[in-house]
């Protein structure tokens, strides 16, 4: 590693300690509540574009996994120790998303975008469907005296991993055979690389991050209705909030999570009773003019400062 | 459109209130979904109340307080779009940016489970009206300041069966029930605990199926159940199914004694939609229309929200809100702990009658109602004044 | 190798010995980029055998094909914009059969870079490569896996006069290594150059083979070319 | 036999459903996730329409359909035709339009909720037994299969008789293509979407005749028709009234002969073996 490496690796070691120290600052409530979301999207969104990001697949399955990780929790709760499930629930993840991917990540892109925004409301019916015939209300209740700050934490360690995660994919072979499939898939078949294979495994990572954010967040809710447990709004709310970011850099997602949490704060305190039109206005200005989402605008804007300067050189 | 007029003459209102008073008004805020499943539900029972509320307590200057002054109160809306993350950050906002002085209860179960720790950290009363679990017990233990007022699973689903008992002791009807559900938490729950209770007091469930919520086409339920030729059918459904299961009960004339669709049987626009045919219906919930205070409460509603109210949730959650009132000014001023508890230590006088709070729950509440000539009474509840007897249905 | 099937190309079949360059050459449409594809495992053929070595590859994947030792340029030419300069070479040798990783693969992709030339072009950005450095850097990507054999299609196509000589000059060098390569050419010049034998196609069909002499001047392929009155 | 008609009349209402999502899709190339909010606007309409001013649904299409018609025109024209001209490639059009869409539908969800409020509206109307075999089926049920029948019909003949239609069948096979003969894509498209929108809000009143909606229902509906259209391949009036028979018929056996709880499992179930089996959906051609 060189110096700058390590600069950068000292500031997001920094960073996380910030992050993980803001519950201990008195009267930190409001922003806690603000905090919270922020780093339960950041784990969805960047694992999302973990696997969406190279692939060029709009997965829109975020909402089946997370709500399968808040079942596991559910339905176990009461007589498996809580680690435990947050672990099942992962491995969970990996599964559906290994037998998801098989299946469908040979479809053309808009069929796998259909099929997963379909995958959240086919689980949601086999786990009532279970839940109605065999387990009865249990699974409903999730009773622990796990508090916010504890879900805070979990989720920072979360964030964390998935960033350590995808730092390591970024530097293997199987990241280096993803940017080469995002150029040519054709290319990569000839360099002989397998690319389902990689695009299964990107995607059982992604599930498996979601299914666990589900886990963790299962105790704050309580009661854990599947209508709610798998909600479609949260799948694209993750898609958008990654693109709003940018999907080609690691911390891009993150850069889309903060403006977006705050944005919708803002939106639904202050206009209480149109949140839903003013919610789809921004989605559509996003859509519209920030299409590379705000990494690819920093990014341009470096560009053309550095362009500006006169006597620089390219690159 | 008409809402917005409505919501432009309210803040009129309010402002002249304002000054008329110069009190500094008391921050009430309103956490539930106006957008989501539960937002037709919430539409019905749960907005129009708190607006009914606080024009009544505003148009009579405020609530007293200690000092002799009169406060008005100021309502701050969130939608939290039927998503229980979204209620938990709504109240948190309330409660910490918004410093709000209290919070109506979120609605529906799940909503108001999910929010329970944050009324209970910041010490709010917590009034859960449309929360129906089995779990009050262990609930209240955890948070102190939270309440329950519409009843328990088990007793809803109890209350159906010995109803229909007491109609096969008289020879009314036989021992054969088609039950359904909606496969979502409250039907599963209310499925769940109905099972054993019917076979014990010796029904036999001849049909026995349930339905993903969001079903289009519930004609083969219908199909279904009336081929197990059944004489009571109950539904553990929601609102949009409620409708869906009577219209097609009607069209196939499911010739049941007893025929029971749980939410939103007590909507008017239940009435609206199936005039007379609906006489004997059963529903979940039902109140005494005929009762002097609720008859003012109806008409009040009607004139200030320009809609009729239901006859259930609707009247209770306004029940919830004079419990809240009459709190506060018992106590004078807006310590929440004080509030919290003169809620325990009191009774009050309500449009659903006299509410004092047992270990934080009211026991004595309505589980079944009836159509009975355009209005929906209360048949079943758990020791309520003014029951009426359930009778069968004579076809539609 | 054997080959045959298939409508586009049909009735197609020739071997190709190892150390040995092959020319495939035909007017255009006559099949010569489908065959390519055909080796390769984009497409399956519906009849006929493709055998490399011993084993039968017709109906392996690209990736598989590949992973045998089998590497190929494109007519139309397809570099990763994306990746700089020696991360286009280091994909050839990451997942075939060659597995190179770290500082080696490093330093095994710049060693390539500077045999086809481009050992300058190193720093310099993907996108802003000229043609004829396009080709090298796709024909160091294919030799990067150090393929059994090699497809070159077209690969000399486009290029000017002192261009040409360049690239002819530089696959005469992977001929004199010893590589066995595929070639579809235009470029006759190349073809009598290059190829030991040489395969000419036409409407999907072989219409000669033998060596570039022989084949060019048998009489169909004159006919194919240049029409009946010059047969 | 009952089961059959059963599911032929659900069926005939998911044709309706998916009908305007063909058009839409097909021919506009825009995965329209909006498409369900214009079922409940066309819905909204009916129900207006019925309750304070005791016109019937059926009269509602006279003036739902032409105003369904220049919004649709009016939203692809000033918000769609921006995509399509930016979009460098068919996948960037879709992701962008399946993202511009899913924000119009909260747009529009929010706009009906200003206008009518957040409660769900019913009101009965025809809803009256009407015997086919012997046994009763919902009378505006079989109004609302009638109405799918004829406007497929309508449909079916206009693509394949007239020369709109065949401009239309053209651009679904080969928008480039199209464009070499002359045939004007900008505005064939506008027309196919604008058209598809009027459809759906169409559907949206029949569904209004038997339906208890509300404002935010419409995703339910999307969810279906997209199904329905993916499933009868892309662009294919035939393959979708088909998938949407297929579909009907298969909910009403499960629901009828397994167990209602899996009805919607079971159309999903179905939906995933035609993918994976016939990835072009039924009717669709292969890709080049």
């Amino acid at each position: 590693m060189r110096f700058s490496d390590y600069c950068s690796l000292t500031l997001v070691i920094g960073l996380f300690i910030l992050a993980a120290l803001l519950p201990l600052i008195p009267d930190s409530d409001y922003l806690m509540s603000l905090a919270l979301p922020i780093a339960m999207y950041t784990v969805l969104a960047t694992s999302w574009a973990l696997f969406s990001g190279p692939t060029h697949y709009i997965s829109l399955a975020t909402g089946a996994f997370y709500g399968v990780g808040a079942y596991v929790v559910g339905t176990g709760i009461e007589f498996i120790p809580y680690p435990v499930l947050l672990l099942i629930a992962g491995f969970s993840g990996i599964v559906l998303a290994g037998l998801v991917g098989i299946a469908t990540l040979r479809l053309s892109g808009v069929y796998f975008v259909i099929f997963t925004l379909g995958l959240a409301e086919l689980i949601r019916q086999l786990v009532t469907w279970i839940q109605n015939n065999f387990t009865g209300s249990r699974g409903l209740y999730v009773l622990t005296d796990i508090t916010e700050n504890y879900i805070y934490w979990q989720l920072i360690a979360l964030t964390a991993l998935v960033f350590l995660v995808g730092w390591l994919i970024k530097r293997s072979r199987l990241g280096f055979a993803l940017r080469i499939i995002g150029n040519d898939e054709l290319v990569a078949g000839h360099c002989g690389i397998n690319s389902a294979g990689c695009k299964v495994i990107l995607f059982m990572v992604s599930g498996c991050f979601a299914a666990v954010v589900g886990a963790v967040m299962a105790p704050r809710f309580t009661y854990i209705e599947p209508s709610m447990a798998f909600s479609p709004e949260l799948s694209f709310q993750v898609v958008i909030m990654a693109l709003l970011g940018g999907v080609h850099r690691l911390w891009g997602p993150l850069v889309g999570v903060i403006p977006f949490t705050l944005l919708w704060e803002v939106i639904a305190s202050s206009f209480p009773t149109q949140t839903v039109l003013l919610l789809g206005v921004s989605f559509l200005l996003i859509v519209y003019f920030i299409p590379d989402g705000v990494v690819g605008r920093l990014e341009d804007l470096v560009k053309s400062m550095r362009l500006a300067r006169p006597g620089s050189n390219r690159g | 459109m008409k809402q917005l007029t409505q919501l432009i003459i309210l803040i009129g209102a309010m402002f002249f209130a304002g000054l008329s008073s110069a009190a500094e008004p008391i921050k009430i805020g309103a956490v539930a979904p106006k957008t989501g499943p539960l937002a037709g539900g919430a539409a019905i029972t749960q907005w129009p109340n708190i607006q009914l509320w606080a024009h009544q307590i505003n148009a009579r200057g405020g609530l007293k307080m200690s000092d002799g002054s009169k406060r008005p109160v100021e309502i701050i809306e969130y939608d939290d779009r039927t998503n229980p993350a979204e209620t938990i950050k709504a109240v948190q906002r309330l409660a910490t940016k918004d410093k709000a002085d209290f919070i109506v209860a979120p609605y529906g179960t799940g909503l108001n489970l999910a929010s329970a720790p944050i009324f209970a950290k910041y010490g709010y009363p917590h009034i859960a009206v449309s929360a129906i679990t089995d779990k009050t017990g262990e609930l209240t233990k955890r948070y102190p300041s939270m309440f329950f007022t519409l009843g328990t699973t088990t007793a809803f689903a109890s209350s159906v069966v010995d109803i229909l008992k007491a109609m096969r002791d008289a020879g009314e009807i036989n021992n054969r029930v088609a039950m359904v559900n909606v496969a979502d938490a409250f039907g599963i729950e209310l499925a769940d605990s109905a099972r054993p209770i019917f076979k014990a007091a010796g029904f036999e469930l001849v049909f026995d199926k349930s339905y993903p919520l969001g079903t289009q086409d519930l004609s083969p339920i219908i199909k279904g159940a009336k081929a197990a030729s059944p004489t009571s059918f109950v539904a553990w459904s929601y609102p949009p199914d409620t409708f869906a299961l009577t219209e097609l009960a009607k069209i196939e004339n499911l010739d049941v004694k007893a025929f029971y669709t749980a939410v939103a049987t007590c909507f008017p626009a239940y009435a609206g939609k199936f005039g007379a045919s609906i006489e004997g219906n059963l529903g979940a919930g039902g109140v005494n229309p005929d009762a002097p205070e609720l008859q003012d409460y109806y008409k009040s509603h009607k004139e200030v929200t320009g809609k009729d109210a239901d006859y259930w949730a609707g009247p209770v959650t306004y029940a919830s809100l004079q419990v809240l009132e009459q709190a506060i000014e018992g106590v004078g001023n807006t310590d929440r702990a004080a509030v919290t508890q003169y809620i325990k230590d009191n009774s009050f006088k309500t449009v659903m009658g006299d509410w004092k709070f047992n270990n934080q729950v009211i026991d004595q509440y309505w589980t079944v109602g009836q159509w009975q000539g355009g209005k929906f009474y209360g048949v079943g509840s758990t020791g309520k004044a003014g029951q009426k007897k359930a009778v069968i249905k004579k076809g539609w | 190798m054997r080959f045959s099937g298939l409508r586009a190309v049909d009735c197609l079949s020739f071997n190709v010995r190892e150390n040995e360059v092959v020319g495939l050459i035909g007017p255009n449409g006559s099949g010569k980029t489908t065959t390519m594809n055909l080796i390769s495992g984009v497409f399956k053929p519906t009849h006929g055998d493709i055998v490399l070595g011993d084993r039968l590859i017709s109906d392996w994947s690209t990736r598989e094909v590949a992973r045998a030792g089998v590497a190929r340029t494109f007519q139309l030419v397809r570099i990763l914009p994306t990746l700089s300069v020696v991360e286009n070479v280091m994909a050839g040798a990451v997942f075939g059969s060659k597995r190179l990783w770290g500082r080696e693969l490093n330093r095994y992709a710049i060693r390539l870079l500077e045999k086809v030339g481009l050992g300058e072009m190193i720093n310099v950005p993907t996108a802003s490569l000229t043609y004829i450095n396009e080709k090298r850097l796709e024909l160091a990507r294919a030799l990067a896996s150090d393929p059994r054999l090699l497809l070159l299609d077209e690969w000399l196509a486009g290029l000017n006069p002192t261009e040409l000589q360049i690239g002819i000059d530089l696959i005469k060098t992977l001929r004199d290594e010893g590589r066995t390569i595929i070639l579809v050419e235009h470029v006759m010049d190349a073809i009598r150059s290059l190829c030991d034998t040489c395969v000419v196609m036409n409407t999907g069909s072989k219409i000669a083979e033998g060596s570039p002499q022989q084949a060019l001047s048998h009489p169909e392929v004159i006919k194919a070319y240049l029409g009946e009155d010059h047969a | 036999m009952e089961v059959l008609t059963n599911g032929f009349l659900l069926g005939a209402t998911y044709a309706l459903l998916a009908m305007g999502l063909t058009l839409q899709y097909g021919v506009a190339r825009i995965m329209n996730l909006a498409n369900g909010e214009m079922l409940v606007a066309g819905a909204f309409a009916a129900f207006w329409a019925f309750t304070a001013n005791q016109i019937s649904p059926f009269y509602a299409v006279l003036f739902v359909v032409p105003l369904a018609f220049i919004f649709n025109w009016l939203v692809y024209r000033y918000l769609l035709t921006p995509l399509v001209r930016r979009a460098k490639s068919q996948g960037q059009l879709e992701v962008d339009t399946i993202l511009a869409t899913f924000g119009m539908s909260f747009a529009l969800v929010g706009i009906m909720l200003m206008l009518f409020g957040g409660e769900f509206f019913t009101y009965s109307y025809l809803a009256e037994p009407f015997e086919i075999f012997g046994s009763p089926y919902g009378l505006n049920r079989v109004v609302a299969c009638l109405a799918s029948v004829f406007i497929c019909g309508l449909l079916f003949w206009a693509i394949y008789t007239t020369r709109i239609g065949m401009a239309m069948r053209a651009l679904t096979s080969n928008p480039d293509a199209a464009s070499l003969v002359a045939i004007d894509v900008p505005r064939m498209s506008a027309l196919a979407f604008s058209l598809g929108g009027a459809v759906s809000a169409v559907g949206g009143i029949m569904l209004s005749t038997f339906l208890t909606l509300d404002a935010s229902i419409g995703v339910v509906f999307t969810m279906k028709a997209l199904i329905i259209v993916i499933m009868g391949g892309v662009g294919d009036i035939r393959g979708a009234i088909i998938a949407a028979m297929v579909l009907g018929i298969a909910e009403t056996l499960v629901a009828s002969l397994i167990d209602p709880g899996l009805t919607l499992a079971a159309a999903y179930l179905l939906f995933i073996l035609v993918l994976l089996f016939k990835p072009e959906g039924l009717f669709g051609r292969k890709a080049i």
